[in-house]
């Protein structure tokens, strides 16, 4: 056995890196702060690889299969008998590749927004929420159970809260990043209730127990049926609702849009690289569970598809850049969760479950890049809109071909990464799920076309006029982006099938070329509508959006899903709950305990009038009451 | 009707009437005046029953004293032509209610009630009998009370002398 | 019985000026009249006594004594009542007793 | 001796030092050693007490003291601790510490504010040591008094109501309080014998279940008026809006503690069976309790009143983890009254602070405070994540011992007020969200904010203490957990023996 403990430090470097740069603040120069943030980062990043290459390495596989290793762990809280939380660090494939994804994106940002956030007056509680946003999510993936995995989920969720409101001073961030919090919350509500009822049904948190060969979630709460599903079903729908949640899932996935309010490397590494697949990475850490519970994996699946498609028809009618790229993550995402959604378990069954894995950890670098390449565009021409852009490829050389890198890796165009894992998923889901498939295609062909829409306004037609010349970022921020253009190059050629699998069992991938070339086929075309409409500047693709009429407008919306969750939150919920709740404490509640002391003052005047101080009223009463005790003993009350 | 039923209708007639005119009159020497009336008539009816002393000390201390006294007071506090407001009617109503009914009600258990009935005896209590019986001791005597009152009434003159007495401030 | 005066006429006699004096008590303002309605009442009862004393107890001179006291006493009381009165004048010029609630409460 | 007697002892003596001392500044720092002495008191018995349980020391009751006080009803002064009211001593502890240092600007008789805040502080610990009934109750009724006169005088706003409706509310809960400790006292002992109010004595006989069912609601009641009890809770919202800082603090801190100790220590222990029996009717009062809060506190606009709803919220859920009746609920319970102590007292102290320094308490009239007063702003959202339960925290893992705890229960009502009280975590988020949007996000509303000073250093002494408090117990809830745990096996045992625990 190899000694794994030190992984420990992993955590705790960007926890001290927190905690120190949160105390000290702004008594040091800022760039001091970035320096250290960056050097913990830099080092969790070695420790990371280490870690990767001892595992996968050197580590002894157990009958062929990666084992899951408990790092270190310690006991932070009893809970009953049987129920305790650990905190410990839990390696095994996919903790592993998210360690490196993490660390490496995280080290990327980090190093990107020493350039990207210089002069800003917050520039010390950027790198330290930054560091206590890389503890988080680093706690997240190594998480031992599930309930340290809720832990960090929120940890995460508040970093992200903090690092969205950012720029406090802006009312759209400070109602972004509240936005955020409180779907992600909603979704989290019912991550807890999963947990609830799955750690009463099996009598643990314990990853390593509930997804192994002889899981108590495969044998107890199966017969208990609640509204035709069995309590293990609800509890991993319940579970999804939090995964749904934090990956921006329809319905839930209206934060992700708005979270664009926080600067571009958090949007790069949080809101498309490490966070946001936080729920994709829940659902492949319980998998042997969902898929016992077959009919809470379609659900899966259906989700995940459909929000790639909605997304990606949002995606392709949106002018900020951001959004755009906000979308396209949503719909990427979907991918990820169809593939979840659509895999078996076990070996070649098992080949979505792979493909998702792989698609996150492509995803990740070519999407992070995108980030970063927006983040670059905007720092030199100050506007988040793609029409007041247009012709940069001449000023921004570098963001230009590392933009162009990531669009054709995003578009599935090989030898780009994102072909060989979207690939994968294409093949998932053509022998689970024809409908799927054919969905996918679609998006594929649509995420090609938005991809180079974007890109094509951009950097080619007409200059806009700038205020001033637009110039290449300084090398902090354009040495990531070269990094990560390699990443998003070769990261394809990674074997996959031998590292990450459903049951750590490698196999043998095989690109089927007949769901291969078709896909590209489609690619291409969607690249080629693209160039049609956008290299030169035209009219036609106002033509086109006005011949669509309805349908345009609702997706320029984003097909009213805001509005809605507006009217049922500020509408129905503070009008009509929350504002009644508060006039019944006043009126009704309270009401009545001030009836209380009111009767009590007037009964005590009636009372008080008694004593009058009127001689004769008490000799009145006192003669009456005389006399009806003298009635009453001598007539009424003879035995 | 025998002599006797004669003297005792008329001094209640007059008690009662002059009791009633006591406490409605509305010139307040003029109450004074009846309340003496009805202290006469219920010396008569001492005389009546021959308690010849009882009935002097009627006449002498509260016809003599005590009248007098509330004239003197009632010449102090107001004036003579001053006459004393109606009280409301909503007081005479309850004041009468209460005093009708109390008195049905005794006059009632009064009637319902058997009293054994000595007869009568014409003789009157000799001066030295009374005398004895407020110096002794023993039973039926009346010394302590007499004592007792005694002091009662010295306390009572010193208290109302003191009560009176203008205040220096 | 007194010579065909039953001691119910005495009673019924005595209980009707007790009520009057009470009457009086109940309705009058003037402190003045309700002593005098005070001792139209003590004088009642003084009548009860000494009818009781002669009529059924004769052997005795109880009610007798006890009239002589509460003639006594009622002498100290008007006394001391019109001490009061004079003094209450003296601070308020006026005896009526509806405007005397000062310890009400 | 008992080491126990020092902490109402220490009270006493600082209340003289202060009656003799002369300058404001002295009567300050006189209060400043009194309490520091009893922080320090707290933890050393913290200390001692961790050490005799590790020393193999299963007595139920350490430091136990008894003195006969009045013979002839067999009253007692009989003092001891056991591991839930140890930690309730260090709540206090550390709540009155930080009082005193958050008060440090009352210029208006402060030596009669400080007397009133220690004698409350001396009631409270009082009451958390009594195993006695009787002087359990004397000294409830010491801690609620001087609550009064601290409103009364020194309130704001409509003071002499709020004072007036918060004192008739407690002393309503205290005559029945009173009622059911007569009705314990009078059945202490079915099968002969003197009667007693022994708090401890009393729990090893069963009283017999007509009169558990007949006076279970009257201790409960009574004690959950001042645990906020659903609909028992209005004197919150307007007490504390009344009450000057010190004085919320202490009292959303430490005193309606009080009430949920007194329905976990007295009104579930002791009558056991008629709790199994009536638990539903108060789970449902205190499941609306939970959700009815946080949905209140979302529109109110004042401050102070939006704490006070939050803590009606919060305070809900002490009692109804009580009545979940299992250990690890109960345990929740415990947890969940130190964590919302502490917590609560952290934000009526910046409360106090912001408004002290913005002279409102309006959130629509302040904005953009994080930029004037960092210090102070970065403070209040940590006690507001910390309010939400956010890991990391203390009300994290109160509530999700809770949680975990009620979810034990294998029937659909008990899942399903569990459910109910749980989705009160996302309203929470809702209300203080809003209120850091508002308050300290945002652009300054008003120019003079521009002017205003960031905590000074006593400001920051009480704050750190409690944020200290807070994150202390978050990160490493073990040995709390481990002690209050503890404390609570008789409890347990009683509650099992008195009837079959729903699984």
């Amino acid at each position: 056995m190899i000694d794994f403990s030190y992984t420990i430090w992993i955590l705790l470097i960007p926890l001290l890196v927190f905690v120190v740069t949160g105390l000290t603040g702004n008594r040091f120069k800022p760039i001091v702060t970035g320096i250290i943030g960056t050097t913990g980062l830099g080092i969790n990043f070695c420790l990371a690889l280490f870690t990767a290459y001892k595992y996968f390495f050197v580590l002894e596989k157990a009958d062929g299969a990666f084992q899951k290793v408990i790092g270190i762990s310690y006991t932070w809280l009893h809970l009953t008998e049987k129920l305790h939380i650990d905190i410990g660090v839990l390696l095994d494939p996919i903790s592993v590749m998210m360690l490196i994804v993490i660390t490496t994106v995280s080290f990327m940002v980090h190093i990107y927004s020493i350039g990207y956030m210089k002069g800003e007056k917050g520039f010390a509680r950027f790198f330290s929420i930054l560091s206590l946003f890389s503890f988080s999510m680093l706690g997240l993936v190594i998480a031992t159970n599930i309930f340290q995995m809720y832990i960090f989920w929120e940890l995460v969720g508040v970093s992200s809260f903090l690092l969205i409101g950012f720029y406090y001073e802006k009312d759209s961030a400070v109602a972004a990043s509240k936005k955020a919090f409180i779907v992600t919350r909603f979704a989290d509500l019912g991550f807890l209730i999963g947990i609830l009822v799955l750690s009463y049904t099996t009598g643990t948190f314990d990853f390593i127990t509930l997804t192994g060969p002889n899981s108590p979630a495969f044998t107890s709460g199966q017969g208990i049926m609640f509204l035709g599903m069995s309590t293990m079903t609800w509890s991993m729908l319940f579970i999804f609702m939090g995964g749904a949640g934090k990956s921006a899932m329809f319905p839930l996935h209206i934060w992700l849009p708005d979270a664009m309010e926080g600067p571009t490397p958090v949007s790069a590494l949080i809101h498309a690289a490490t966070m946001v697949v936080a729920g994709v990475y829940l659902v492949a850490r319980m998998f042997p569970i969902f898929h016992h519970e077959q009919s809470a994996l379609e659900i899966v699946a259906w989700v995940g598809g459909f929000t790639s498609l909605f997304a990606a028809v949002i995606a392709c009618t949106q002018y900020d850049i951001k959004r755009v790229l906000a979308y396209s993550t949503m719909s990427q995402i979907g991918y990820m969760m169809l593939a979840l959604g659509v895999s078996g378990y076990g070996g070649e069954e098992g080949l979505g479950y792979m493909a998702s894995m792989f698609h996150l950890f492509t995803h990740a670098f070519f999407k992070a890049l995108l980030f970063l390449g927006a983040g670059a565009i905007i720092h030199a021409v100050h506007s988040n809109y793609m029409n007041e852009m247009g012709g940069l490829r001449k000023y921004l050389p570098i963001t230009h071909a590392t933009f162009l890198i990531a669009c054709l890796a995003i578009s599935g165009i090989p030898p780009f990464a994102g072909f060989f894992s979207k690939d994968e998923i294409l093949v998932a889901a053509f022998h689970h799920n024809k409908a799927l498939f054919a969905m996918e295609y679609l998006v594929a062909g649509m995420t090609a076309f938005y991809m180079f829409r974007l890109y094509f306004n951009v950097f080619w037609g007409k200059d806009q006029h700038y205020h001033h010349t637009p110039h290449e970022a300084p090398v902090t921020m354009t040495l990531p982006l070269i990094v990560l253009a390699i990443g998003s190059t070769f990261a394809g050629f990674i074997p996959f099938t031998k590292l990450v699998t459903s049951d750590s069992m490698p196999f043998e991938a095989h690109t089927e070329w007949g769901i291969a070339i078709p896909s590209i086929l489609i690619a291409l075309a969607g690249i080629g509508i693209a160039t049609m409409l956008y290299m030169k500047s035209s009219d036609t693709s106002k033509k086109i959006a006005t011949a669509l009429g309805g349908f345009y407008a609702a997706a320029y919306n984003k097909f009213y899903i805001d509005q809605v969750y507006l009217f049922i939150t500020k509408k129905i919920l503070f009008n009509y709950v929350s504002r009644p709740v508060a006039w019944f404490d006043r009126h009704i509640v309270d009401g009545t305990m001030n009836q209380f002391a009111y009767v009590t003052n007037v009964v005590s005047d009636r009372i008080k009038g008694f004593q009058s101080g009127q001689l004769q009223q008490y000799a009145l009463a006192f003669i009456s009451g005389v006399i009806a005790l003298a009635l009453l003993f001598i007539y009424l009350w003879t035995n | 009707m025998t002599n006797n039923q004669f003297m005792f209708l008329l001094f209640s007639a007059v008690i009662v009437i002059f009791s009633l005119l006591t406490v409605t009159s509305r010139r307040i020497l003029r109450a004074a005046t009846f309340l003496l009336f009805v202290l006469f008539s219920t010396s008569g009816l001492y005389f009546l029953l021959r308690f010849n002393f009882l009935a002097a000390i009627q006449l002498t201390l509260y016809a003599g004293g005590i009248v007098v006294l509330i004239i003197f007071s009632i010449l102090l506090t107001s004036q003579i032509n001053d006459k004393l407001s109606i009280p409301p009617l909503t007081k005479r109503i309850y004041a009468a209610i209460a005093a009708v009914a109390g008195a049905i009600l005794c006059i009632l258990t009064i009637l319902q009630t058997e009293f054994v009935q000595k007869t009568f005896d014409p003789a009157r209590v000799h001066i030295r009998t009374i005398g004895e019986g407020m110096l002794s001791t023993g039973k039926y005597g009346y010394a302590l009370p007499f004592e007792v009152i005694s002091v009662l009434l010295l306390a009572a003159m010193i208290g109302s002398i003191i009560l009176a007495k203008k205040r220096k401030d | 019985m007194f010579e065909g005066v039953p001691i119910h006429w005495f009673l019924v006699l005595a209980t009707t000026m007790f009520f009057i004096g009470i009457y009086g008590f109940l309705v009058r303002k003037n402190l003045i009249t309700m002593l005098m309605s005070i001792e139209l009442i003590l004088n009642s009862v003084c009548i009860n006594f000494v009818a009781f004393n002669k009529i059924l107890f004769p052997e005795h001179l109880e009610g007798m004594f006890f009239t002589l006291f509460i003639i006594a006493v009622a002498a100290a009381e008007a006394s001391v009542a019109i001490a009061i009165i004079i003094n209450i004048y003296r601070r308020l010029v006026n005896i009526d007793v509806e405007k005397m609630n000062e310890m009400k409460f | 001796m008992s080491p126990l007697l020092l902490f109402i002892i220490i009270p006493v003596l600082t209340v003289i030092g202060i009656f003799f001392s002369k300058t404001h500044m002295q009567v300050k720092w006189t209060a400043v050693v009194g309490m520091s002495c009893q922080l320090f008191m707290a933890g050393l018995l913290i200390y001692l007490f961790l050490a005799a349980r590790a020393a193999g020391n299963t007595a139920e009751i350490l430091f136990s003291q008894d003195m006969v006080w009045y013979k002839n009803l067999n009253i007692h002064f009989f003092i001891g601790v056991d591991g839930v009211s140890v930690a309730m001593i260090g709540l206090t502890s550390v709540v009155i510490f930080a009082g005193i240092f958050a008060s440090w600007d009352v210029t208006d008789l402060p030596r009669e504010f400080f007397t009133s805040l220690i004698l409350l502080a001396a009631g409270v610990f009082g009451f958390f040591i009594s195993l006695d009934l009787f002087t359990l109750f004397l000294f409830y009724e010491i801690a609620v008094i001087p609550m009064y006169l601290l409103i009364g005088i020194w309130g704001s706003g409509p003071r002499h109501y709020s004072a007036m409706k918060l004192t008739l509310m407690l002393m309503g809960g205290s005559a029945l309080i009173m009622l059911g400790l007569l009705g314990l006292y009078f059945n202490s002992a079915p099968g002969g014998g003197p009667l007693t109010f022994n708090l401890i004595q009393i729990s090893k006989v069963t009283i017999p279940m007509p009169a558990q069912r007949f006076f279970f609601p009257f201790l409960f009641i009574g004690f959950g008026v001042l645990g906020a009890l659903f609909p028992f809770h209005t004197w919150s919202p307007d007490g504390h809006a009344s009450a000057p800082t010190a004085v919320s603090m202490l009292h959303a801190g430490v005193l309606m503690k009080l009430g949920g100790y007194g329905c976990y220590r007295v009104a579930v222990f002791l009558l056991p069976g008629a709790a199994h029996e009536m638990a539903w009717i108060f789970l449902i009062l205190t499941t609306i309790g939970v959700i009815y809060g946080a949905f209140g506190a979302i529109w109110q606009k004042d401050l102070k009143y939006i704490n006070a709803y939050s803590s009606v919220s919060h305070c809900a859920l002490v009692l109804f983890a009580v009545l979940m009746m299992n250990q690890t609920a109960m345990n929740g319970a415990i947890m969940q009254m130190i964590s919302h102590g502490i917590m609560t007292a952290l934000f009526f102290a910046l409360i106090g602070m912001i408004y002290g320094r913005t002279h409102t308490r309006y959130i629509n009239e302040m904005g953009g405070l994080m930029k004037v007063m960092p210090f102070l702003a970065v403070a209040y959202v940590i006690g507001g994540l910390a309010s939400l339960g956010l890991p990391g925290f203390s009300g994290f893992v109160a509530e999700m011992t809770i949680f975990v705890g009620s979810f034990q229960h294998n029937d659909v009502f008990h899942r399903v007020c569990t459910i109910i009280a749980a989705s009160s975590i996302v309203v929470t988020a809702v209300y203080i969200l809003r209120v850091v949007g508002i308050l300290l996000m945002g652009k300054i509303k008003n120019p003079e904010f521009n002017h205003i000073i960031d905590a000074k250093w006593f400001d920051r002494m009480s704050v750190v203490t409690l944020i200290l408090g807070i994150t202390a117990i978050g990160m490493a809830p073990l040995w709390l957990s481990d002690m209050i745990n503890n404390g609570l096996v008789p409890v347990m045992q009683r509650i099992l023996l008195a009837g079959p625990i729903l699984h």
